[in-house]
Parts: structure tokens; sequence; C-alpha cells
């Protein structure tokens, strides 16, 4: 465990109308890893993922991306940093099709310039058709291929789930953060999901995902942070903290002296 | 005859299901409480039961009679109550003004009953005029469930009612609980932190990924090591 | 000055009655209306049709309209918004927008373009203190008074009203209490196109009816809406008197004509500066 | 009706549709691609006409003027100046919800009719201002208007080219992906203020060419000529009627309602004189009608969206038409 920090969070904090989410909280994300943020409902796991990704705004602390400071830049900002980012239901763009949800993320693409798409057709074709091939060849990994014309609105929900693991992929991030990818999804497509994250680790991408399957977690995870009242309780490897007595007081609660 | 009695639920979102045939009963007078990891479908399966979430098999029965495909509207007016777990009161109405719209389809004078509910919950009399949105989450979570109770429900459904909220607060709100209960109100409850809420019920469920997994006395389900090892997978 | 300021009143009442209906349909049918002003004006040539066509008294033929004006509006709900309502709120307004062009032009093709007025010849203004008032601003501004005192009562006392604020607040939590939203929303209506009916025939009263009156009230409506956080009824009442006295006084330094643009620049000023409202709001 | 009158028509028909065409594409690159709420397609539109109209015309002391520029000089002014305008309104308005920018743009149009109105110097108010010049009108004498049919319809395919041209290019892709949800595109790094303000702008520049073409045809314009019924209703139905979110169809129903407006201006004209007011105001209901069915039975309108937007997937498997509303 020797490699370098990609992600760290110090201190964050962030309040919602009287209420800490995020209280005080620390963790950092070791490159190539996946990296499991778990913990019980209200533990402030998407609101911390909303901050790292710039949907958010932190009220104090600071994120860095291989040292470099993100809080406070803009998601679109980020991402171009090299953070991309799953949303825990599908968000497709529906009367798109399944190529173009994808042919739309790659940054920098010269057509997006108003007069280059006019001025210089020639040269935005050529991208073009770098990024078409690099979309299937995303599709095929992810096995969509054969959807490609379809509008996004007509997918399944577990082939949206697919598509949105692809449209991430298409920017060729080095740090993938995925909100809850086992939510409503099959136990046959939850392991195909499982083996993506797993060659795409292999690939040298690293991960971090908020998820309650705890199965999915114990899975693929090679290390978990457990977060409790909007702090980082414990961190470990997942059979170590899934036998960690806080955790499982955290998940159990304590009895009061009631009754 | 149960009160409550559900069996083979399925349901869910879209076209996912989150609940594939859960069985529950809950009996007159009881307090049920409703414990499971996080995405196990517990509060859909609330939202089930009082017609918010489209069921799409199975049966619900309440009192007798068949609720199944009913609407909330509908489900109210058969003595049956709900309290969501976020956003639970008119933030802009005061106490009083929240505690008449949970009476709103009782015609007659609702004055007694929220006199019933100053002396259940003392904090709310004192703060009778004050508006719900003010209020500490705590005491929020008072005003809903005395909201919910104008209508003198014979059953009524909670939803995670000590969420977020200190732990001398959750333990006062559970307190409430019981003396609710010990008013003759029959609970089903979801509890995040299940030994509390199993330590305050007399029977428990253990649902995981949307199935029943274990069903028992509260304090037997309290003392059972299981429970935490389904918790956390594995 | 003072002069203008009365002026200012007379003429908030007017906006504030027709922003308290705006605001609320914001709220509750999640769209911004903006038939809301042709609503104002289909109740002033109501009025109009009462007065002259059947000769009844000013009162009689007014409150005839406000209650008409409100079943139009709800049968105009049922007839377009209803079935809409489902695909979301850009659709609903591109819907008003569409009402209010055949509202207008319905007028048009009954009462004709020329302007009208419900009562002929010139009132001698009173002397108040050193201010001039027609009679008949004497009573728009009592009216206004009376209506705006009637809305607070009514939202605030009465079951029906506490039902639509709670709506306002909480759609989900409404429905989960019992309350019939269908049932609300047709109160909606009947409470906003009542109001903008008055205030259209106040309106009417103070000045001269025309088929575009609606249409030019549609900005002022709006900014004082806004003004108020878009979904807060008191709000809006505050944002109506603020853009009335912010339009008369603005005389004092531009050109007359220019004071509908006055409600346009500030509720400018405002979207960049605060843009949940003078008075909170949730954003 | 003679030979003449019908190809008189014929002229008119393609002069106005054309013109009308061109703001119905100015608005489709606004509403149908990124989802922006212009209500104020007339203030953009009168613009164009009064900016090209001072620029061109010789020295005239009733009004501003005396600029005597070329025709081309002064529509491209008149594009440019509605350009700035959208970017005016634009930027307080579009990071806050759709419905503010709809009630800025009706402010700014409702506005610009007051100036236009009261501001004599500038504009000479309600008398308008006339004599505008007509390009090439002695050369072309009796067969003026074919000549400026010609050169409507050549501005509308140019417009309808350049706007395919982005449309179908990743800056197209990135508009409808606005318009499908903000937060997607921001999640995947795309500056969405910075896209919809140019959506804003670039409509606007194309309604303000129209305007400009108007003026030159008609050589006369006052306050009235852009009451929003004419200069933005319209518009609309124009744009719900051939189906947004398709150049294409922004054409057809700029020609399709145009045809529905001018046929009913024939019906009115055979009614006896006392209704002629009344049968304007009827015309109108008609027209508002159109779009309430229109919005109830087919929203996606007469064409819909085509499912393809790149340019190069076009090749691929050709354009479908996407289903019904999704």
């Amino acid at each position: 465990m020797t490699a370098a920090l990609i992600l760290e969070v110090h201190n964050l904090v962030k309040e919602f109308g009287g209420i800490r989410a995020v209280d005080d909280c620390s963790f950092s994300v070791r490159e190539g890893s996946i990296t499991g943020l778990i913990g019980p409902n209200g533990a402030g796991k998407t609101t911390a993922f909303n901050m790292v990704t710039g949907f958010i705004r932190p009220d104090r602390g600071e994120i860095r991306f291989r040292g470099e400071r993100i809080d406070r830049l803009p998601p679109h900002v980020i991402f171009r940093k090299g953070i991309a980012r799953t949303f825990q239901i599908p968000r497709e763009l529906r009367l798109m099709t399944v190529l173009e949800n994808l042919m739309l993320v790659p940054m920098n693409q010269g057509g997006e310039g108003l007069w280059r798409s006019w001025f210089a057709p020639g040269r935005v074709r050529e991208e073009e058709e770098r990024i078409y091939r690099r979309a299937i060849e995303v599709l095929e990994f992810v096995q969509l291929i054969h959807l490609k014309d379809e509008l996004a609105a007509n997918l399944s929900v577990g082939q949206k789930k697919l598509l949105e693991l692809a449209r991430v992929l298409m920017a060729d991030p080095q740090l993938i953060l995925l909100d809850e990818p086992a939510a409503g999804v099959n136990p046959t497509l939850m392991n195909k999901l499982a083996g993506y994250v797993r060659s795409l680790r292999d690939q040298g991408k690293t991960f971090l995902l908020v998820e309650h399957n705890m199965d999915l977690v114990a899975d693929v995870c090679d290390w978990v942070i457990v977060m409790n009242n909007g702090r980082r309780l414990v961190e470990g490897k997942p059979e170590e903290v899934r036998r960690h007595p806080e955790v499982l007081e955290a998940y159990l609660g304590g009895a009061y002296a009631a009754s | 005859m149960a009160l409550l009695e559900v069996s083979g639920l399925r349901a869910g979102y879209a076209e996912v299901d989150i609940l594939h045939g859960v069985q529950l009963t809950v009996q007159a007078g009881e307090i049920v409480c409703v414990v499971g990891p996080n995405g196990a479908g517990k509060s859909t399966l609330m939202k089930a039961i009082f017609g918010l979430v489209p069921v799409r098999a199975g049966r619900i029965v309440f009192q007798g009679e068949d609720i199944t495909g009913l609407g909330p509207a509908q489900i109210v007016r058969r003595g049956m109550c709900y309290v969501p777990q976020n956003n639970n009161v008119f933030p802009s109405l005061t106490v009083e003004e929240n505690l008449e719209m949970g009476a709103f389809i009782h015609p007659g004078d609702f004055r007694q009953k929220m006199e019933e509910m100053f002396e259940l919950f003392p904090i709310l009399k004192e703060r009778r005029r004050q508006k719900a949105g003010n209020m500490s989450g705590g005491q929020q979570q008072m005003v809903a469930m005395a909201r919910a109770l104008m209508l003198d429900p014979k059953l009524l459904l909670l939803d995670e009612p000590t969420a977020g909220l200190s732990p001398k607060f959750a333990e006062l709100v559970l307190e409430k609980v019981v003396e609710i209960n010990q008013r003759g109100v029959s609970v089903l409850m979801i509890e995040q932190n299940a030994r509390a809420g199993l330590a305050i019920s007399h029977r428990g469920y253990v649902l995981t990924m949307g199935r029943n997994r274990l069903d028992d006395t509260g304090h037997n389900l309290m003392a059972n090591e299981e429970v935490g090892r389904l918790f956390l997978g594995g | 000055m003072a002069q203008l300021i009365l002026y200012g009143l007379i003429y908030g009442g007017i906006i504030s009655l027709g922003a308290i209906g705006l605001t609320l349909i914001a709220r509750i049918l999640r769209f911004s209306h903006f038939a809301h002003g042709d609503m104002m004006a289909l109740g002033a040539y109501l009025a109009l049709l009462f007065r002259v066509t059947l000769g009844l008294p000013m009162w009689a033929a007014a409150i005839i309209a406000v209650v008409s004006t409100a079943v139009a509006a709800i049968a105009i709900d049922r007839l377009f918004y209803k079935p809409l309502r489902r695909t979301g709120p850009t659709i609903l307004l591109i819907a008003s927008v569409g009402v209010a062009l055949v509202l207008r032009h319905v007028i048009q093709f009954f009462w004709g373009a020329a302007p009208q007025v419900y009562q002929r010849g010139v009132e001698r203004p009173w002397i108040v203190w050193g201010l001039r008032i027609r009679p008949v601003q004497a009573w728009i501004l009592v009216m206004a008074v009376l209506l705006v005192v009637g809305v607070w009562l009514f939202l605030q006392k009465t079951k029906t009203g506490k039902a639509m604020r709670a709506m306002a607040d909480n759609m989900d939590l409404a429905a989960v209490s019992g309350i019939d939203t269908e049932r609300m929303i047709v109160w909606t209506w009947v409470l906003g196109a009542s109001l903008a009916a008055a205030a259209g025939i106040m309106l009417g009263l103070d000045t001269q009816l025309r088929p575009a009156m609606g249409w030019l009230m549609l900005l002022p409506l709006f900014a004082a809406a806004i003004l108020g956080g878009l979904g807060n009824p008191y709000g809006a009442i505050a944002g109506g008197m603020i853009i009335a006295l912010a339009q008369e006084l603005s005389t004092l330094v531009f050109n007359t004509a220019y004071k509908p643009a006055v409600s346009f620049v500030l509720m400018v000023l405002l979207l960049l500066l605060r843009p949940q409202g003078l008075f909170g709001g949730k954003a | 009706m003679e030979w003449g009158g019908v190809v008189g028509y014929g002229l008119f028909l393609l002069i106005y549709g054309g013109i009308y065409a061109i703001s119905a594409l100015g608005l489709n690159v606004q509403w149908g691609y990124t989802g922006l709420f212009n209500i104020g397609v007339g203030g953009f539109f009168l613009v164009g006409a009064y900016t090209s109209a001072i620029m061109t015309k010789g020295p005239d002391f009733s009004h501003l003027g005396g600029f005597g520029q070329p025709f081309i000089v002064g529509v491209l002014a008149g594009g440019v100046l509605a350009a700035l305008l959208a970017l005016l309104i634009g930027i307080p308005t579009l990071r806050l919800r759709g419905d503010y920018l709809a009630i800025a743009t009706i402010g700014i149009a409702e506005t610009l009719r007051l100036i236009v109105t009261n501001e004599q110097w500038l504009t000479a108010g309600v008398w308008g201002i006339g004599g505008i010049p007509k390009p090439l009108f002695s050369t072309f004498g009796s067969a003026y208007n074919a000549f400026y049919a010609v050169l409507v319809l050549a501005a509308m395919v140019l417009v309808y080219f350049a706007i395919e041209r982005g449309i179908r290019s990743p800056w197209g892709r990135v508009l409808k992906a606005i318009r499908e949800d903000e937060a997607v595109a921001q999640a995947v790094g795309k500056d969405v203020f910075r896209f919809k303000l140019q959506a804003l702008v670039l409509g606007a520049f194309f309604m303000g060419v129209a305007g400009a073409l108007f003026a030159h045809f008609v050589g006369y314009i006052s306050p009235e000529a852009f009451e929003p019924m004419n200069a933005t209703f319209l518009v609309w139905v124009m744009l719900i009627v051939g189906g947004s979110g398709n150049s294409k169809g922004a054409i057809l129903g700029a020609f399709i309602v145009w045809v529905i407006w001018s046929g009913t201006e024939f019906v009115a004209a055979a009614l006896p004189p006392a209704l002629g007011p009344r049968a304007h105001a009827l015309r109108i209901v008609l027209i508002g009608l159109l779009l309430m069915v229109m919005l109830l039975v087919r929203p996606q309108g007469v064409l819909g969206e085509e499912r393809q937007v790149s340019k190069l997937l076009r090749q691929e498997s050709g354009s479908r038409q996407a289903s019904a509303g999704g």
C-alpha cells in the first residue's frame, strides 16, 4: 500500500439548515484502489460525494486531487481535472441515442466551438470519427453495442446503469465515483458491473463507490471507509471493517434506556 | 384477525422491483419494528402499504378489508396514518395549523383532539403559534406525529422517526411512540437504530434486499447475533 | 410626491390582488401562468357586459363578473391545463401563453379594440389634506384593502385557506394528510381568478378598459410575485406595493410612458442580486 | 382570382413565410435544441428592423439617421444588435430557473416597444419610419417582389445550413444535452452557462436578421408592427406546429401557419366591413386554438424531432424520427 494518494479530503463540513450532514470529515483514496464509502443512512456519504464532484460547495475544509485543491471549483472544471461521477438514479439524456450520450462526453472537442464547426468541418469530422470509434469501443466493453442507435429513454433500468458507467468511461478519467452502482440492479448485472470495475482498476483507474450492498462492497473493494454522523468512523479492509464492533454499533445503533 | 396483513408484496419504482414478496402482520395493540440494512426496501414497504408506490403483486389487508391499490387519501379515511421520514411538517404553518391539517378530512371539531395532543406533547402547546419550520428537528418530529394522530388512527406508520436526531431527542421520540401505543394506537415503524427500535417493539422483522429474513419478538431479535451479520452482509 | 404615493397605493392594491393569484398558482400548480393578466381583463369586460348590456348596478355587475371569471378559470383548467399537467411546467407555460392569446382576442372579438368605460362623464376629485382623489379611486382603495384583508383572513383562518398554504408548502405531505389536492387546485383557481377579476374591474374603473390591459399588467404582476419570492402570497402583496410605488415615483425622473419598464428593471436587478426574492421564500 | 393575383399572393407567401421561417429557425436553436424559453421574439425582431432601417436610410430629420449604409450592412447590424441584447438578458437570467428567462424576454420586448414609441429623436415614435430603402428596387421594377422572394429564400437557406451545421456538430450535441438534463451536461464537463448564452445569442441574431428583412420589404415600420401577436406568438405557433427540435420543422411550420394566417385574412376580407376588426380578433383566436390543439394532440409537431444529431452518425444509419414524446 505505498501508492500515492489521488484524493484527499480534509476536515470537510457541510450544514443544511442547521443540521451537519458532513461534520469535520477527513479521508483519502489511494491511486489504483477500489475504495468503498459505506455507512448507515444519513451518514453523509452522498453529501461528501457531491462535494468532491463540485455539485455542492463545502462550508469548510479542503479537497485535494493529486495535491491540487479542487473545492470551490464548479462541476465541469472538476470533471476536466479527471474526476467523473455516475448518478444513483440513472440520468440518461432521454431523447438522444445511446451513441450520442457517449459522444457528448470527451473533453476539449474542437467541434464544440461554433466557429470551428462552421469553418473547419473537416477537422471536426476527423475528431468525430475518433470519438465515434472510442464510443464503439466503450459500448462493446459494456455490451450495449447492439443498442447504439436506440434512444436512451427506451433502455431498461439495468441498461441505463451500464450507460452511466459507459458515459464516465468515455472521458477516460483517473478517478471514478460511482453512486450506488448496485441499487435496483439484479444479481447477474451486479456481477457484470463488479467485473467491469475490477478490470478497469487493473487498467489503472481508481474508484470510489458509495454502496449499500455489502456483498458488492466485499466483492470488489480493497479498502472501505465507514462514515457515521458525518464523520469517518473507521477504515480498513472489507473483512476487518465488517467485524469491527464500532461499525456494527453504527449500523445497529445502541439501545436507549427506553421503555 | 390481524389489524394489518401484508402478503407476497412485490413493489418498486419505474420497472425495478424493490420488494420481492414481503409478508408482514401487525396485530391490534402492537408496536412492530422493521429493521434491515440500507437499501433493503423498508421505506418502499411502508410507502407501498400506504399506496404511495404501485403494488405489482400481493395483498394488503387492513381491518379485514383489502386496501391493495387504494391511494393515500382513501387509506387515511380507513384509519391509517403515515409520517414520512423527511419533510414531514408544513414549515410555514404554525404548530396548531399543522395539527389542523392532520384532521383535514374530519368535518367536526378538532379542538379536543388537539388538546389531547398537547397533553401528549407538552412542548407543542408552548409553541402552538410558532411556525413548524422554525423548530428543531426533534420538535418537528413531534409535530409530525401529532399531525398524523389527529385523525385517531388505528395504525400509525412511522418512517425512521429518530433519523437525524441527537441521541437525547431520539430517546424522547421513542418514549413517545410507546406512550402513543399505550393509548391504543398500533404502530408499524422503520428504525435505523435497530437495537433501540426493537427494544420498544413487541415484534420485529428483518428485511434484506427486499425479502423477509428474520422475524421474532423484539427482544429475541435484539439478542440475535445473526442480525448484525445480515446488516453487514456475508 | 404625496399625491404619487397615494396613486401608488391604489395601483399597488390592484397589482397585489393579481400577484397573489399568480404566486399561488406558481406554487401549487407549479407553473408560471402567463394568462393571468388576461384573466384580469376578462373579469373587467364581463363586468362591463353586466353593467352596460344588462344595466345592472356596478356592485352587482362586479360580483357576477368575479364569479363568472372563476368559473371560466376552472373551465380553462379542465380543458387545457389539466390534460397537460403531467408533461411538465414548460409545456404548461406555453399553453398559458396560448390561453392568454385566445382570451385577449375573444375579448376583442366581442367588445372591439377601442377603449371603453363603465361610466361616462368626468368625476370631480375630492381634495383631502391637499391630495386629490376621485371618488372611484377612494372606492378602489377601500375595496383593495378589504380584499387584501379578506384574502389574509381566508388564508389565515379558514380550513381551505390553510390547506392551500399547506399545499404550497409541501404537496406530498398534503396528499398524505388526506387533503384532496385536486379540489384544492380548483380552489386555487377560484381564489386566483376572482382576485384577478376584481383587480381587472378596479383597473377598468380607475382608467378604462382595453383588450390589451391584461397583457400590459403581466410584467408588473410577475415583478411583484418574484419580488415577493414567487410562492409567498404575503410577499406578493408587499411586492405589488413596492412595484406600484416605484412606478409612480419614477415619473418624477423619467417620462411617464416608461412606468411599465420600471417594474421590469426592478425585477432584473432583483434577479441579479437576490434571486430568491426580497422576502425569503425557498430557493 | 386571376393569375396575376395568384402569383402575387404566392410571392407574398414566400417572402413572409421565409422571413418568419428565419425567426422560427432562431427560436428553434433556443427552445427546440437548448430548451430556452424566449417569449420576447418580437423584441429581437423589432431591434433588427429598426436598426437596419436607421442604418441604411439617408438623412431624415424626423429620427436618428443619415448613415446611408448598404442593405447588407444594415441587415447584419440588425442581427448583431439583437444578439447584443440577448447577451444582456442572458447574463442575469440564464443561471436561474427557465421561467425567469421567459419573463425577462417579455419584459425586454415590451420595454423596447415603449422606447420606439416614445423616443421620437431615435425612431420617430408612433409616426414610424418610412422610406426604408429597398435594395436594387430600380433594377427589378415590377418584378421586385420576385427578386425579394429569392433574396429572402436565399437568406433562409443560408440560415438553415448555418444552423444545421452547428447543430449537427458536437456544439449542437451539447445544446441538446443541456435541454435533456443540465446536471448531466455539467457532470461531463460542459460549461452549461456558456452554451446557453451562445444559443440565446445566435437565435436572437437570426431574429434580428428576419426583422431587418421585414423592414426592407415593407419599407415602413412603426411600433404597431411589433405587437406581441405578430412578432412573437405566431413564431411560437409555427415552431410548435412544425416540430420543435427540427430545423425543417421550423421552416415547414412557418409556411403552414403563414398560409393559415393569411388565408383567414381572405375570409375576413369577404365578411362585411363592419365585422373587419372583429374578424382580425377571430383569426388570432383560431391561431391560439391551433396552438392548444397541437400541444394536446401532437406536441412533437408535424415532423417531430430527428433522432440523429451528428453529421457523422447520419451516414451510419440514416435519420429516423424520434418516437413521439420519447
